[in-house]
């Protein structure tokens, strides 16, 4: 019965959001009668849902360490697959961020700094490694506050409840937010590499679907929108 | 004849409760007894409502409560009628009767007839918050008839009720009492409802019966009228013999041939009727009087002398024909007339109140 | 167009989940505050306590317990499997256990301080009356725990229709199924899409506000003074 | 002397409330009345607990309400007995004596006396739920004294007492107001409470007073006594002229010569005394009686014959003296005799109570 | 060690906020709830369901709105700088007032039916022996709502530990600031820090079951029949 599926469900991480709804709107053209839906949210609890039994289909995650953690406990029809490298900015609504460097951040006037959790979010653990890298952990640190995840670290900047912010280039790019300040881009040798992958679960082991819109993320027209929105692709430099 | 038997014993700090009754299966007992002697507690031990160990007591042969045994109060066909209304809140005077009449399992009662004689008729949309203190108890009696029950448990039914009220509801009650022939335990203060209602006494004092009888037989025990103050007195049976329309008065025969007189109030000629006569109503003369305005002579002979409440009066008993009056006299017209026992004496009757149809 | 249609799907799941856990708890949390109400067991202390206790624990952590309790490895999910109900997890009726266990104080605690006000006599009165028990619950209890039973039920469906913290665990955000309205407005402000949070937080505030409105008509008026 | 002035008019469905009192500033004034004829309205309107636009209320002098005045209930120096006790569930009976005696504002209350003759010092740890009826009446009555109040309303406060808890509590209350000589509203529906206490009647009707006046006046109008059923009567002002110890009877001399006898009740050679006689315990003869345990005769001249509520008897008004005597007859008694006014008769009087000292 | 130095200080900064928001909600809700339940003006029906409208929203999008409001272009954030109080995000007395806020409806609500309960006549009595209104509220009203406040209180208690929406979205999870022992579990269940998370929530769990526990023995007992 597996092979007549016409519908998928795809878990992913929320700063795929934009990305994932143009590719999956540009996947829909080219095959209308194939029904996917996407489910937005924190990596780490689609990591819990699906080692108990959640129906998802494919799922994207924001830190490549969830679903090879997965993979090795057996919920994963196939070997994880990376699919891009996130990045992270300086960011600001109320300063001019292009003209910035994270030494800027120790500027007194400059109170309230937000990254995400480093504990669990992904971007927060790379913002940390930037910070420590740039040797200016110490000095910022007072000044942390921290989002339960990228999303709502943009929220404590946007707001000016923090000055500025460190987030995904993803996030940067989005039209809510780009219209303000602007963003500098962290050079990525201060942090390790953010590698994202998705993985096919093993309920959707003998879905078709599941593996052709898993085929197609590595099109060219899914490549492209992935770099629009700030992504980098694994492979490309 | 004994159809209500009744054990309990029950504790509450400084009080003891301790009974062991027999009552009759109809008719109404009054329970008699000063505040805080126990009336509504050993009602609420009838009802159901409390609960002793090794209490016992059965109804009609049918036991209501002992070691093994306990009927809920809501298995218990009874009527009560609390000491303050308790009305359902939230239903309307009309809801709270409906609620008995509803559960009265078929039984069939004339609640119209209740709600006339009570004069609730107006209230009926009411909701219990608005009434005053007197139609909260009519409701209250009116709701314990809705069920028709077997047995009725009145706590002070009439306790905030005027007297033109209370002399409509008494005759009411007394009717009541004869055509359902269900019997009623009624708590009251008032020694003339008890005087006027009650074919048997229990009078309670601090948890104990301290008295229990039939009525005449326990008011015109000379030892007992000390608790019933100015309303102890006898109750005599007696037959209406004579109508005299012309005075609205009735004529009463009892014993040979002693009659009284008595304010008309419509009884059939022939019917047997039973009358009060207060001691505090009965006067003594050595001769005949002439001239009165008492027209109640009787001739008799005195039975007993024996201490009222008060040092300077004395309770006399006069035996007229095989019916025994009370007098109470001040000791010293008892000196005057040198009243001894077994002297014969006139027996002046005041005022006698006619109670009900027997 | 206003709202979308996957913002109006919503909706109409919250609503149905809202109610159906709200009737539901009406029928297990009466009984139960019923019992707290008036039972002398030594056991009422410790089950008042435990009634309380969903509260103290994060919503996400308490759905995180409920996930692995209900789950296949999980001693509940093994008992649903086993009665051939499936897993309940990311199912509707898993939302609805799940809130029911979660909203389980809103219920209990104001019906159960109502049931204790009225106290003894109305019940006596009933009994007196011929009604049983469980007659005297229906139609003297009950009624006049009325203002009780009105917060109880309002307290429950707004907390069922706010929380989120749990359904998203338990439910895996589903559309249909579980992407209930508070979901929706949470992803809605994730994603940035703050007109559309607006626009469906502002439907929910103003919906509910009738809806309580509405409900205020139950409340019974002050006492009237009265003889 | 018209120290009370009320003017109140309020709506209830099915009731209106219509009254424009003035009432003397000292002594007991009686609301008489049948059950939802507004004495408690009457009552709270004066507490202030129940408000009507357009009512007036002056207390000796000071304005309580009127169009631009509001004085709230804590504000006026009153206590109040309810119909229901309503005592204060959470604190035990002595916590209800002490918050009413913590808010006296400084005047001194004698608590201690007022709890032992309401008998309830055992009683002082209890909560409310532990009393009887009677009990919580007997605690309520002494909380309403605890604030040691300028103005006492009391609305039926022994409506669920005994007589002999009445005779002990109706001395004391008639003490009490004379010693701390303020006014007192006093509802009740029972007759012999009314014509022992009050110095005042007001008889409410349907929302409206039918009658007020003072006691004696009011209680020896023939056109009111009717409502007074059994208990009509006079209260004759006496001076206790001698005491016979061995009989422990009290003489009692009223106007020029008559006298009087009474029980000894303990009162002092010399007082002023209030005694009350009932129509129903006066007979009348054209002779003067031989031989008669009827030891107060009364020589007098028939002032009034009217009707009496049951067409078969009548009132008559004896002037004996400067003072009335009202009998209560059988129709047929007055034909007999002749009875006319205008006409000599002899008066006896078969009991007299002793009210209090005055 | 059983729990981490973290932990533990979490632990206290939950017991402060919980406590002092309990406080606080007293001294409001209790007057509020006095209000609604005794009020004849017409506002009374809107507050009324006002006061339960914040259940109604999602705890992080009310979090959200908050985190505007409170900022520095939000009214409550402007007003704040102007009075010299700085800005309210990220700090405790932020939090306070934002958990203040949103436990509302669990003081109000059982307190104004407890009140609502009582009816006038205790109050008159009090009247007639010479208590002023305020007098007889906290002599006679409130020691008569103890079962409704003892509710509330514990309502009001529990949530503001359970709750962590609101608080982790404007708290900023500052360690001995914002975060509190909701955000701790979350945390150590997000970091898939399973035992730690357990260890923590157990001992919540005991804790409160053990408070719940000891404020059982303020509630009244059951009316004893009486006559
Ligand atoms: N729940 C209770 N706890 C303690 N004592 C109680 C309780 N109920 C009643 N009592 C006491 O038991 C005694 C008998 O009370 P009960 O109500 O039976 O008296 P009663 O004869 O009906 O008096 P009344 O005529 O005043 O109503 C009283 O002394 C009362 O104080
Ligand atoms: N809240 C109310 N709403 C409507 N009617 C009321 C309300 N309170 C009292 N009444 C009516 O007003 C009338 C007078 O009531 P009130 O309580 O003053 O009577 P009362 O003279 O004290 O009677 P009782 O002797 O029976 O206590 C009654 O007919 C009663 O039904
Ligand atoms: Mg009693
Ligand atoms: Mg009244």
């Amino acid at each position: 019965g597996q092979a007549r599926a016409e519908k998928i469900t795809v878990a992913a991480a929320a700063d795929l959001k934009f990305a994932m709804n143009e590719i999956v709107a540009a996947y829909k053209k080219s095959n209308p009668t194939d029904e996917v839906d996407v489910v937005y949210g924190s990596s780490g609890k689609f990591h819990t849902q699906i080692q108990q039994g959640a129906p998802y289909d494919l799922y994207f995650s924001a830190d490549i360490a969830y679903p090879r953690e997965l993979a090795k406990a057996g919920f994963s029809a196939f070997e994880v697959k990376p699919y891009a490298l996130g990045r992270i900015v300086l960011w600001s609504a109320t300063l001019d961020a292009t003209k910035m460097t994270l030494a800027n951040l120790t500027d007194p006037k400059i109170s309230r700094i937000a990254i995400a959790n480093p504990k669990h979010a992904p971007y927060g653990k790379r913002a940390q490694e930037a910070f420590i890298a740039s040797g200016l952990w110490e000095k910022v640190e007072p000044k942390l506050v921290y989002g339960e995840n990228i999303a709502h670290t943009a929220q404590f900047v946007q707001t000016g409840n923090a000055q500025a912010g460190i987030i995904a280039l993803s996030l940067a790019l989005n039209p809510e937010l780009s219209g303000k300040g602007g963003y500098w881009l962290i050079p990525d040798k201060l942090h390790a590499p953010l590698e994202q992958g998705f993985i096919i679960t093993k309920r959707a082991a003998g879905n078709p679907l599941a593996k052709r819109f898993a085929e197609y993320m590595g099109s060219q027209a899914a490549r492209a929108l992935m770099v629009k929105y700030g992504f980098v692709l694994p492979g490309e430099k | 004849m004994e159809e209500i038997a009744a054990r309990f014993a029950l504790t509450y700090p400084g009080f003891n409760l301790d009974v062991d009754l027999h009552l009759p299966g109809r008719g109404i007992t009054a329970l008699f007894g000063h505040s805080g002697s126990g009336k509504t507690t050993l009602l609420r031990l009838i009802a159901g409502l409390a609960r002793t160990e090794n209490g016992r007591l059965t109804f009609r042969g049918q036991v209501w409560q002992d070691e093994d045994t306990w009927l809920p109060t809501h298995r218990r066909p009874l009527g009560y009628v609390f000491q303050d209304a308790n009305l359902l809140e939230h239903l309307s005077v009309a809801g709270n009767l409906q609620y008995g009449a509803k559960r009265s399992c078929g039984r069939q009662v004339n609640l119209d007839a209740a709600i006339e004689l009570l004069g609730i008729g107006h209230l009926l949309e009411r909701k219990p918050a608005q009434l005053s203190g007197g139609e909260g108890q009519r409701v209250a009696i009116a709701r314990a008839l809705s069920t028709a029950p077997s047995l009725l448990l009145m706590d002070e039914p009439l306790a905030s009720l005027d007297l033109t009220r209370k002399q409509e509801i008494l005759p009411y009650l007394e009717r009541l009492h004869r055509e359902l022939a269900i019997p009623v335990l009624y708590v009251s203060h008032a020694p003339d409802e008890v005087a006027r209602l009650a074919d048997h006494l229990v009078v309670m004092a601090e948890g104990r019966v301290v008295a229990d009888g039939p009525l005449a037989e326990t008011l015109a025990r000379t030892d007992l009228p000390v608790r019933l103050g100015e309303e102890a007195g006898v109750v005599v049976e007696a037959v209406i013999v004579e109508r005299d329309s012309s005075w609205q008065l009735l004529r009463l025969g009892f014993g040979a041939e002693n009659i009284l007189w008595c304010r008309d109030s419509g009884q059939l000629l022939g019917s047997r009727v039973r009358v009060r006569v207060l001691a505090r109503d009965v006067a003594i003369s050595l001769s005949r009087p002439q001239d009165s305005s008492v027209q109640n002579l009787l001739a008799g002979r005195i039975e007993a002398i024996a201490n009222d409440e008060h040092p300077g009066l004395a309770l006399i008993r006069v035996q007229v024909g095989k019916t025994p009056f009370l007098s109470r006299l001040t000791r010293r017209a008892v000196d005057t007339l040198a009243l001894k026992v077994e002297r014969e004496v006139w027996v002046q009757v005041k005022t006698v109140a006619l109670l009900d149809q027997t | 167009m206003f709202l979308s249609a996957s913002d109006i799907q919503s909706i109409f799941l919250t609503l149905r989940l809202a109610a159906l856990v709200t009737a539901i708890l009406y029928f297990l949390g009466i009984p139960m505050a019923w019992w707290l109400a008036r039972s002398r067991s030594r056991w009422r202390g410790p089950i008042n306590a435990v009634v309380a206790l969903p509260l103290v624990l994060p919503p996400s952590v308490l759905g995180f317990y409920l996930l692995l309790t209900m789950g296949p490895h999980g001693p509940v999910g093994k008992l649903t499997e086993a009665l051939g109900l499936g897993l309940l997890p990311f199912t509707f009726p898993g939302l609805v256990v799940a809130s029911v266990f979660y909203s389980l104080p809103f219920m209990v605690q104001p019906v159960q301080n109502a049931f204790a006000a009225m106290g003894e006599r109305p019940l006596e009165a009933a009994a007196t009356l011929g009604a049983s028990p469980l007659d005297a619950f229906f139609t003297v209890a009950l009624p006049l725990a009325r203002p009780g039973l009105l917060t109880a039920g309002i307290m429950t469906f707004a907390h069922t229709i706010g929380e989120f913290g749990v359904v998203l665990m338990i439910g895996g955000n589903l559309p249909g199924v579980s992407r209930v309205v508070s979901v929706q407005i949470y992803d809605h402000v994730e994603a940035l899409e703050y007109a559309q949070a607006h626009r469906l937080a502002a439907v929910m505030l103003i919906f509910s506000f009738v809806v309580l409105m509405i409900l205020q008509r139950w409340r019974p008026k002050n006492g009237q003074g009265g003889a």
